[in-house]
């Protein structure tokens, strides 16, 4: 394979049958060139998955196709209905949308004040008239649901939707504009195991009448199980183009890193006394996700706890109960059999309990901070770090000097936003601010979601060490492979309540999950 | 002494309201629009000032009653287009860009006036508008009173409401002013233009606000004075919270200052000797505040309010 | 198609000169109402500059006028800091001076170092009493800050034409609606000889330093920092949120009612319903100009009222209307805005790439 | 003669009534060739004290104002300008040797116009709309509800002050206010009160201005208020060298030709005319006293 070559042959001669066409396009953000000189094809009727670390470039390169960002250079050729490729006028999202290129983003890209059926229509019709022909709409979106079986409520605000709702409402925005190529980016980052294969049935299905597919996952098993071909990226370059028939983990794993990533191997090890307890714990909230039912939950030293349930069933408040930001409306919470009498977070990371937060962006991090002033945000009265009120900020440079070393959190340097990190650093940055303090406890909640598998790998290494120095972890995912692949034990969450799985069965777990007698 | 019965009861009392609520009701609205879009706009106060004296001088020139609330309505526009400019391309705090244009627009009419009207002791007078007396209608017992004898820019008020329903809730165009103040990316990611909405909301709105200052020297009075717009401006600011950015809520609101407004006068020359005369003028200031404690909870903020948005950037 | 681009090490020569550009085009622009006034713009700007620096007398002035600017400057800044949008420093203001007058005029006949310190307290707690008020009702029903600090002024300053009518009003007054003197021990010393510049301008820059060095250095200055640019994050490390927000309203309302304190105990001696010609709004503008940094404050303040008072008095030399004042004051201000975006901004035209 | 440089420094601009009295005697002077004349108007009273020292210092001979709001500040300006005349309307006395005052004591005529009104009302009801209740205001409707009283001893008042200066339609409103409770005859004090009037045809009083020119058929009297005698007596001092500190409030009074009132006898019973006449001559020849009284009026009930 020609490595960042300008003149990567594709793997795929170009047929007659093909779609789209990226040529050589390139993109800089100051300093960092986010894409370098990548082509591509796409076949009709062809998925094709779109690989590469966080930050190597794939996000950026759908931005050019879809016109949010004006490349630097290069081009892109689209079908048209008659299959002869047109170029298409760059940065302009309408000329991609009448071209038919659909992009569902990373990053919803929905309006939370008004339903899924104007979500869907924004933008579709003219602004200046009078009317507007809901009922027309409103047939043609049941017909797109009945074909692909992409189901959501079409007259709620999509505030109030689930997030594979949202996803739903996504993928339904870019087929209802009649897209022949459908990108999708991480569509399933936020997607249960159940939900996302549901949905790659339902665009194979689709394919089946013409659509053309770039999906971009770091999901292996759901790129292997239903892709046609990939495509890998490192930094900011093509590196590579395979069909999927002839991949395998090991061989996508080296292209993306450009090495073997290592495997995390967990070795059984004997519990030791419990370090927290919770015991009929019950958490009034407005609404599913927020609601917890007279939960008893043990973990012990030297053990890991996977919990596992579909999102929305009672994570939210179980992990907000544990890291204090909920108070039970019922029921007792003791760490190291100790009471806390009065749950906040200040309580509990003095309790001993370190946490890791769902939402890395919104929770983990103050992104307009700095990096070492964010190592130390959640120890401000620790003589370390003040005296008499006033920061020591040579020893908070120096601690944090110290941690982004052992940590290997990359970025423009301890002194800089936060911000200006990558996901994946600043999931570092959480997990050095966490395990420095040695805790007791570490509630870990989607500890990978969004990462490379570098990165994840990582976390899964840091939380088995701290295991293996004798904390006890929560670990809440919806990854059930990471669940099965870490926990010692497993409890299955669904509407609210907490259930021993008793196994690894996988088959078993997911039954729980959906809610069916096990 | 009238009863507060009797004077809930009066037709003038509702008259009043509806009379007072006005200009509001244009600012409201105003307001909203801009709002929606996710765009605070603080020029209010100066674009009533600016309406008010650009629809006076307008007429006053001879361009006609309607020609002056077209010459406001354009000036109005002009520095919603000015606050545009400043806080959608460029993105600049609306706090400061907004009380920029106030002053900004304030002291432009005052020293227009001042410039062309260098020698007066008592401002021009215009024939303003009066009020409709549609025939029939005008005799009706209650409503007669307080709907069809009011003027035409009163009625332009009502009709902008229902006007401004009716887009917002009704057309493609309001769904996407809605969309782009909660989320500018979903709006941009189906192809339509961020800024544009953005900026057509301001001018739409600060145009309507801009009414609101013409009603005051072209309905309610007929002359331009020196801060004559005495706050009505602000007032709009804290009503369109208090009617959770929905037209009819905003009537509703506006009616009720006004009625404040006009109950406050009433029971003030009722009852001037035993509470001081204050107390009256705060009272629908605090029940705002009142109002807005007890509505607060359900207001659902455009989400983007505040939030500049950059084409490419994240 | 025009984008907007992060320049990406402003220098040093950029970061000053445009300011300064964009106050001189200010400058430029002023010309056109001039000029629509028949007066000659040169001679004018010459004028301008003889109002702000011509004398001691002029510079006096110009400090004079900025001292309250650097307390509602503060004010706003340091709320701003922490998202709380107190947009009620003209309230707060005459809160703190009604405490002032309530207490220093002749109801306390105490020696000056017990009566002066005893005004400054008793000022700021007014100005934080105003300010937490709001915060309260933002944080126990969500109501906004913005809307109620707004509206809040026009209540006080209704109220205080009720004090001013009722307990407060100088019983030797003939019946204006002003309160009686501040006790003379219980003004704040003038800095110089027959200028009007006072002390309180020393208490705002001394403020505005010990809160330049507290937002950066102190643990209260990290979790203001915190709190306003991501309350999750800080609620989720522990900080109580809760209890930031109450300490900068406290702090920012305190703030505002010693402009309050500094306008009655050094400038004017009593108060009346005219305290402030809108100082409270402008400090908000001041806040934003300046960065929200309270050092910027100073800058910004003296900027503000060195514009106004050059105007000003250019108005009168060339027998303009004197509305032109804050006509070029907030011409300026747009330009700066307009200047300070560029500083950190670029402006490219791309062309559509053709392909 | 050589012209005298006069500035005079307004704190609300100069259509407001009271302020607008000044400006006109001033322009007249101007116009005369008497003085040349400059103004700043709509000076907040934080600024006042410079903009006194700016005149003082560009060498304007006599400085014309309002000082309600300043009175010591302006007192110790003047003191550091000994060669600078001042003239301030002023609650409070002279200073030796240069700061005068004035008033506008047209209680006088206010008085009469009262007399006219309390003739007129058939309900008995008088509205009066006020701005705020400062002495200078409260001082003429005490005046003027005197005058109404002599003349019909059932007449009640209702009071009220809208807190502004400006804003004519919330005087309007307040003003129809009055009427739905009962008043046919408004005390004008506010721009807007006659607008009202006309549009409910009643009838109303001015005050300080002229406006019946505005509102033909409405406006029964005013009581009037000329700068001119204070103006031009202060300027011929200072001319002549003998400007000093006194109390001009004298030259307001109907005897200097400071105050005085006009009725539309088309608008008023010749019976009332005539009672209002007499009363006019006996005050001009100094038999009659109108009381002063300075405390803010309220409504009856
Ligand atoms: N708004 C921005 N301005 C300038 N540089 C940025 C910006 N956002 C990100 N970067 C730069 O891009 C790099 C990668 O950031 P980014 O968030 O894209 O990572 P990522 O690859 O998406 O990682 P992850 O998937 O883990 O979130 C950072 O190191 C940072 O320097
Ligand atoms: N708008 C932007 N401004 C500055 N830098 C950007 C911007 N968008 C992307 N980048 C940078 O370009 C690089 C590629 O980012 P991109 O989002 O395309 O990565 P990605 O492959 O999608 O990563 P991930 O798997 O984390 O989504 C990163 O270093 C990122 O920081
Ligand atoms: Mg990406
Ligand atoms: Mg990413």
């Amino acid at each position: 394979m020609a490595e960042g070559s300008a003149f990567a042959p594709t793997l795929f001669p170009m047929t007659n049958s093909t779609v789209l066409r990226l040529n050589g396009l390139s993109k800089r953000f100051g300093p960092v060139v986010a894409n370098d000189d990548v082509s591509l094809t796409l076949a009709k009727g062809e998925v094709l998955a779109l690989l590469g670390e966080n930050g190597a470039g794939k996000t950026t390169l759908m931005n050019m196709l879809f016109g949010h960002y004006l490349p630097d250079a290069g081009s892109v050729e689209v079908a048209d209905e008659n299959g002869v490729l047109q170029s298409l006028p760059l940065g302009h999202p309408q000329a991609a949308l009448a071209a038919g290129v659909g992009m569902v983003h990373q990053h919803f890209a929905l309006a939370e004040n008004i339903n899924a059926l104007d979500n869907i229509t924004l933008g579709s019709e003219p602004l200046l008239a009078l009317r507007r022909n809901r009922q027309a709409a409103r047939s043609k979106i049941e017909g797109i649901i009945e074909r692909s079986g992409l189901k959501a409520p079409l007259n709620t605000p999509v505030g109030r939707l689930s997030v594979g709702e949202r996803q739903r409402v996504e993928i339904l925005k870019a087929l209802y504009r009649d897209a022949r190529i459908l990108v999708l980016d991480e569509p399933t980052a936020v997607l249960t195991p159940q939900e996302a294969d549901t949905l790659f049935e339902n665009i194979k299905a689709m394919t089946r009448e013409g659509l053309s597919v770039i999906f971009i996952s770091h999901k292996l098993r759901e790129v292997l199980a239903f892709s046609d071909r990939i495509a890998v990226l490192r930094h900011g370059r093509k590196v590579g183009e395979m069909a999927t028939a002839d991949a395998d983990e090991k061989a996508i794993a080296r292209m993306m890193v450009g090495a073997d990533t290592p495997k995390v191997a967990r070795t059984e090890m004997a519990p030791g006394g419990p370090v927290l307890n919770l015991t009929e714990v019950s958490v009034a909230g407005r609404s599913k996700r927020d609601t917890l039912k007279g939960v008893d939950l043990t973990v012990r030293a030297h053990e890991i706890l996977g919990i596992a349930g579909i999102s929305g069933n009672g994570q939210s408040a179980l992990a907000n109960v544990i890291s204090g930001l909920a108070a039970p409306s019922a029921g007792h919470v003791q760490v190291d059999g100790i009471e806390v009498a009065k749950p906040s977070p200040a309580a509990m990371v003095k309790a001993g309990i370190g946490r890791i937060p769902e939402d890395r962006h919104h929770e983990g991090i103050v992104g307009a901070m700095s990096v070492a002033e964010n190592m130390v945000i959640e120890r401000l009265d620790d003589p370390e770090v003040q005296s008499r009120g006033l920061l020591r900020r040579d020893a908070i440079r120096d601690n944090a000097e110290r941690l982004t070393q052992a940590y290997d959190v990359r970025g423009p340097g301890v002194a800089a936003s936060s911000r200006l990190l990558s996901g994946g650093n600043i999931q570092k940055l959480i997990l050095a601010r966490v395990f420095e303090r040695a805790p007791r406890l570490i509630l870990a909640n989607q500890p990978t979601r969004g990462l490379d598998m570098g990165a994840a790998a990582e976390v899964g290494r840091r939380l088995l060490e701290a295991r293996e120095r004798g904390a006890g972890v929560v670990l809440i995912s919806e990854d059930l492979d990471e669940i099965l692949g870490l926990a010692d034990r497993i409890m299955v969450i669904r509407d609210g309540n907490l259930v021993e799985a008793g196994s690894h069965d996988r088959e078993k777990i997911g039954l729980m999950m959906a809610g069916e007698p096990a | 002494m009238m009863d507060l019965l009797n004077i809930l009861l009066s037709e003038s009392f509702w008259a009043a309201s509806l009379r007072i609520a006005t200009p509001l009701i244009f600012g409201v609205l105003g307001a909203l629009i801009c709002e929606r879009a996710g765009i605070l706009n603080l020029g209010i106060e100066g674009i009533f000032v600016v309406g008010a004296m650009c629809g006076w001088m307008a007429v006053w020139l001879g361009a006609g009653l309607w020609g002056g609330v077209l010459a406001a309505a354009a000036a109005g526009a002009l520095f919603g287009l000015l606050h545009a400019v400043l806080t959608v391309p460029l993105g600049l705090s609306q706090h400061v860009s907004g009380l920029g244009i106030t002053l900004f627009a304030t002291s432009v009419s005052y020293f227009t006036y001042r410039t062309a009207l260098p020698d007066v002791s008592s401002p021009p007078r215009i024939e303003p508008f009066r009020a409709l007396d549609i025939p029939l209608l005008s005799d009706l017992p209650f409503l007669g009173p307080v709907l069809f004898q009011q003027t035409a820019l009163t009625w332009l008020a009502l009709l902008m409401v229902a006007l401004v329903w009716y887009v917002m809730n009704r057309t493609a165009l309001g769904v996407a002013i809605q969309a782009v103040g909660d989320n500018p990316d979903s709006v941009d990611a189906q192809g339509l233009s961020v800024y544009g909405l953005r900026i057509g909301a301001i001018v739409a709105g600060s145009a309507l606000m801009a009414l609101g200052g013409a009603f005051l020297t072209m309905s309610a009075f007929d002359a331009f004075f020196f801060g004559m717009v005495n706050g009505r401006g602000w007032v709009c600011i804290a009503l369109v919270i208090f009617a959770s950015w929905r037209p009819g809520k905003a009537l509703f609101g506006a009616l009720l200052f006004g009625a404040f407004d006009a109950l406050q006068v009433r029971l003030q020359t009722e009852m001037g000797a035993l509470v001081p005369g204050q107390v009256f003028l705060m009272a629908p200031y605090i029940l705002s505040i009142i109002a807005l404690v007890i509505a607060a909870r359900s207001a659902d903020y455009p989400r983007a309010l505040l939030t500049p948005w950059f084409k490419g950037q994240r | 198609m025009i984008r907007i681009e992060p320049r990406e090490n402003p220098s040093r020569a950029f970061a000053v000169g445009i300011p300064i550009l964009s106050a001189v085009i200010s400058l430029a622009l002023a010309a056109i109402p001039l000029l629509a006034a028949g007066a000659n713009p040169i001679t004018a700007y010459g004028e301008m500059i003889r109002g702000v620096f011509g004398s001691v007398f002029a510079l006096s002035e110009m400090l004079t006028r900025a001292t309250p600017l650097i307390f509602t400057g503060l004010a706003a800044a340091l709320a701003f800091r922490a998202k709380l949008w107190n947009i009620g420093a003209e309230g707060q203001l005459y809160l703190g001076a009604m405490a002032v007058v309530a207490i220093g005029s002749g109801y306390l006949d105490a020696p000056g170092f017990v009566l002066l310190p005893l005004i400054i307290l008793l000022g700021a707690g007014a100005g934080a009493a105003g300010m937490m008020a709001p915060t309260y009702l933002k944080v126990r029903f969500g109501a906004d800050e913005v809307v109620t600090t707004l509206l809040l002024n026009f209540i006080i300053l209704i109220f205080l034409q009720m004090m001013l009518e009722g307990p407060l009003q100088d019983p030797m007054g003939l019946g204006w609606p002003q309160s009686a003197p501040v006790l003379d021990q219980g003004m704040l010393p003038p800095l110089m000889e027959r200028m009007r510049v006072h002390s309180g301008l020393i208490i705002a820059l001394v403020l505005a330093g010990i809160a330049q060095f507290m937002l950066a250095r102190s643990v209260w200055g990290f979790k203001l920092r915190a709190v306003g640019e991501n309350a999750a994050a800080a609620r989720h490390a522990g900080i109580n949120v809760n209890r930031s927000l109450f300490g900068v309203a406290a702090i920012s309302g305190a703030l505002a009612g010693l402009a309050g304190v500094s306008e009655v105990a050094g400038l004017k001696g009593y108060l009346t319903s005219d305290l402030s010609p809108g100082f409270g709004y402008t400090g908000i503008v001041v806040a934003m100009l300046a960065g929200l940094s309270p050092v910027g404050v100073v800058v910004a303040a003296l900027f503000i009222a060195s514009v106004f008072v050059g105007a000003d008095s250019m108005s009168r030399a060339m027998g303009v209307s004197s509305f032109l004042a804050d006509l070029v004051v907030s011409m300026s201000l747009l330009c700066v805005l307009v200047g300070g975006f560029l500083a950190k901004y670029r402006i490219l035209r791309t062309k559509e790439v053709a392909s | 003669a050589e012209k005298i440089k006069v500035a005079a420094i307004y704190t609300l601009p100069v259509e407001q009534q009271w302020i607008s009295r000044i400006h006109k005697a001033l322009n007249a002077a101007a116009e005369r060739g008497d003085i040349d004349y400059v103004f700043s108007e709509n000076v907040a009273n934080t600024d006042y004290e410079r903009v006194m020292r700016e005149y003082a210092e560009q060498g304007q001979k006599l400085i014309v104002g309002e000082v309600f709001g300043l009175e010591r500040a302006a007192r110790k300006v003047a003191k550091d300008y000994p060669e600078t005349a001042f003239l301030m309307g002023s609650s409070f006395g002279p200073v030796a040797p240069n700061f005068s005052v004035f008033d506008n004591w047209i209680h006088e005529p206010s008085y009469l116009s009262g007399m006219v009104a309390g003739a007129a009302t058939e309900s008995n009801v008088i509205g009066m709309v006020g701005g705020y209740a400062i002495p200078e205001v409260n001082r003429l409707m005490h005046a003027f509800m005197d005058g109404a009283r002599e003349v019909n001893p059932d007449v009640k008042f209702i009071v009220n002050f809208i807190d502004s200066w400006y804003d004519p339609p919330k005087a309007k409103e307040s003003a129809f206010a009055m009427m739905d409770a009962g008043a046919d005859v408004m005390y004008a004090e506010r721009f807007g009160v006659s607008d009202a009037a006309v549009e409910r045809g009643v009838k109303a009083v001015g005050n300080v201005i002229d406006t019946s020119g505005d509102y033909p058929g409405t406006i029964m009297a005013s009581a009037l208020w000329h700068m001119e005698a204070t103006i031009d007596k202060a300027v011929a001092n200072v001319a002549g060298g003998s400007f000093d500190a006194a109390d001009y409030g004298q030259y307001s009074f109907m005897a200097y030709g400071g105050g005085s009132l006009v009725m539309d006898e088309s608008l008023v019973s010749a019976e009332t005319a005539a009672a209002v006449k007499a009363r006019e001559a006996e005050i001009l020849d100094g038999l009659f006293r109108v009381n002063v009284n300075d405390a803010r009026p309220v409504s009856d009930n």
